[in-house]
């Protein structure tokens, strides 16, 4: 089997560069690479365009990313969770691109299905359609959307192991099997890895093929957004 | 005047055994607690769940485990996790039987502006846009008017649109509407204590009255 | 939870009536549903349209319905691995459109994600593109594949629960869980059917939104087409 | 000249590490006894699995566990199942590194005929056209002229197209050969024993020779 593991986050995102295209995934704060996305930071790596379903709150997430002004076009389909991004999407130093959140998965799934493009209804007769191709089928009118194309796809898994498949916890899930399809080069970071063999074949979220670099992380902080409770 | 909890009640009369239902943030979260006994009812999560728990007890809460709101949550007996491609996916080829959703405005014919403000900070569209252009059955929890006084049923809707000639069903504090076919909102029920007059009075769009209407039942 | 479950086969299948349009999961004699096809063998049904991507032996899986001359077209990637097949084919009493596997599968895909159509390469230049919509995306042609509109799906997996959960085993798994998607009304016959509850969320394959009936089926043959072991 | 045996013993050479490789029915599958040793490579079926391991003892066989030869195989540790839409998905995605294939014609631009003779019972293109048309590296197995004695390296196929301009690389009885951006089978080397003359005999479509052709070498 190939062994696609590294020593850990640094050399994971290594050959992120200034200018790079990055998917990362997550949904809210649930199931983001924290460990990837705190490299990002270190490595002051800036200009990045980032397709993420949000932006991460301002000391949490892409939020840390933003702050450092190392974002220079965010993708996604909600936001605004942080005042900074607020503050930089207003004063023009930030471009975000808006788009319906099927939209954002299925574009990651056309990627990872070599798909160049797909049908969606999302956003037909709205602003999201504006100098897109409209199409009928059977009656009903579809948006032609193109498959993502990011240099880099940085996701999180529960577990993974030296082969590179994965597997996912819970709602945690969301958008990270789409992207770990979607990028030219996929980095997971897992909170357990263990040996080829270990998982079984039939339990696999993302087969290893997807995956090129794989490492466990650490210090997980897990952060709740809307910590809700019954009594 | 019906109470947003009365709002979400009378929705919850809509709701048939074995729907699948998206319930999206506000109002229609309340419908969940209104559900009548020994309907069976399977309530999608557009982040990847299928079969939505309660939320849990103070100490038990999973950060990996959250609705598309990001509240903690639990899963039930049967629930199923999938990625957002399936979720999106399963709303697409609309084996979800019911939406239930807010709006700032909704139009005669349909159309339903519930994302953008001009002028405001956007939050975006998240799975609104996905869900209204798919979703078979489509009922829009809302108020009637704004803090203003004006009309949120308008001819047409003056905010950026969320999706078109979708809408189905209107419940508000005022009153149950369809969208008819032809443009139009047919008034159904009336909001106990509520004039037909005050309903007109309040719905900037064409209103459609006929026969006796009759007033909105909870029970 | 709402409950899927039926008697069996011939409850399962008691509205497939003369004409219909079924696809049935498995490839060659893996992972096939034994049960439905009997019943609908029993059954007598007529003039079906069967999406499959192989048509079973000569006495067994879809060709005992083969035998009983019930299919007017088959849908499939590759048939021929039984004589009366191939006599029904060449005396014109059965109609054949083969198309490509990946084609069939991403088709049944299209269907269970509500999209009308997608663009594959396969099939560019070959006698599969007649009639079909050419289109390039970054300078490679793709064929434009319309989504399968079949009434039925039936499938067949490992394991079930009462609210339509699916668990697929090994490679058996194949096609059925993208056919389990497509069907207007999708039939799964289980191995073992166990309560809702009793399968982990994060394990399913197929969630219960798309089985519409379910039921755990006895007597699997398990039939090997070609058994080849090493010394 | 050059066995089945020999001409897989000669594509292994072809396979790096690090590869995904799609082996397909005939000498291709042979192909798997002769990668080297300290070469890692998963092999795809794509009726659904990666890490395709040997066939199984008797009686460990399982009739849930195939190829996409319909054999009874194993798994190996590090393998991981799928459904037949992510398999296809991950092969049009050119995830597969290389694909090996057998041919009954390839044409001097690339265009490949494997699956159909007119006239002849017509079993499927199975997966053939997906991998063909989507693949990045596709390296032929095949023989250099029929039982007839005809060529099957052709100007032109006169069989049904498989897939057209995706063939780069061919291995056959008697030589090496890459098909040019530009058209034309160049030959890289010949089998032992066999001459120049009799390759360029034995080839109907225009064969570019420059230079020195080494012999094919296994070790």
């Amino acid at each position: 089997m190939i062994n696609k593991v590294v020593s850990g986050a640094e050399e994971a995102i290594k050959d992120i560069s200034d200018g790079a295209c990055v998917m990362l995934g997550g949904f809210g704060l649930c199931g983001i690479p924290e460990n990837c996305i705190n490299a990002l930071v270190a490595k002051q790596v800036k200009n990045l365009t980032c397709i993420s379903n949000n932006a991460g709150v301002d000391d949490f997430g892409i939020g840390l990313m933003l702050k450092q002004r190392q974002v220079k076009k965010m993708i996604s389909s909600y936001v605004g969770e942080n005042a900074e991004f607020e503050r930089q999407l207003l004063s023009g130093e930030l471009e975000v691109e808006l788009i319906p959140q099927g939209t954002l998965a299925t574009r990651c799934l056309a990627a990872g299905y070599g798909m160049p493009a797909i049908f969606t209804p999302a956003g037909v007769g709205t602003e999201v359609a504006e100098g897109k191709e409209v199409r009928n089928f059977d009656g009903k009118d579809y948006l032609m959307e193109y498959a993502f194309d990011a240099d880099f796809a940085i996701v999180k898994a529960w577990k993974g192991d030296t082969a590179g498949n994965l597997i996912f916890r819970s709602t945690s899930r969301n958008f990270n099997p789409v992207m770990a399809m979607a990028g030219k080069i996929t980095i997971a970071e897992v909170e357990e890895l263990v040996e080829a063999g270990e998982l079984d074949p039939d339990q696999i979220h993302t087969p290893g093929i997807y995956v090129h670099r794989i490492f466990q992380g650490k210090n997980y902080e897990k952060r709740i957004e809307q910590l809700t409770v019954r009594k | 005047m019906f109470s947003k909890e009365e709002i979400a009640q009378r929705i919850a009369k809509e709701i048939k055994d074995g729907y699948y239902v998206n319930l999206g943030i506000g109002i229609p979260t309340l419908v969940a607690n209104y559900i009548p006994n020994g309907i069976n009812v399977v309530l999608q999560s557009e982040n990847g769940l299928l079969g939505m728990g309660p939320f849990p007890y103070e100490g038990e809460e999973d950060a990996d485990l959250i609705n598309a709101g990001k509240q903690t949550i639990t899963t039930l007996p049967g629930s199923s996790i999938f990625d957002s491609a399936m979720s999106f996916g399963m709303i697409r080829a609309q084996k979800v039987d019911l939406t239930i959703l807010g709006a700032m405005e909704v139009s005669e014919n349909g159309d339903i502006a519930n994302w953008k403000i001009p002028g405001k900070m956007v939050k975006g569209m998240g799975g609104a846009m996905d869900l209204v252009a798919s979703a078979k059955n489509i009922i829009v929890a809302m108020q009637h008017i704004n803090k203003a006084g004006e009309s949120k049923l308008l001819p047409k809707c003056t905010l950026p649109l969320t999706g078109v000639k979708c809408i189905k069903k209107i419940v508000t504090e005022l009153a149950v509407l369809d969208i008819l076919p032809e443009g139009g909102f047919k008034l159904l029920e009336r909001a106990p204590g509520v004039s037909i007059e005050f309903i007109q009075q309040s719905t900037a769009g064409r209103l459609v009255v006929e026969g006796e209407i009759p007033e909105m039942r909870l029970d």
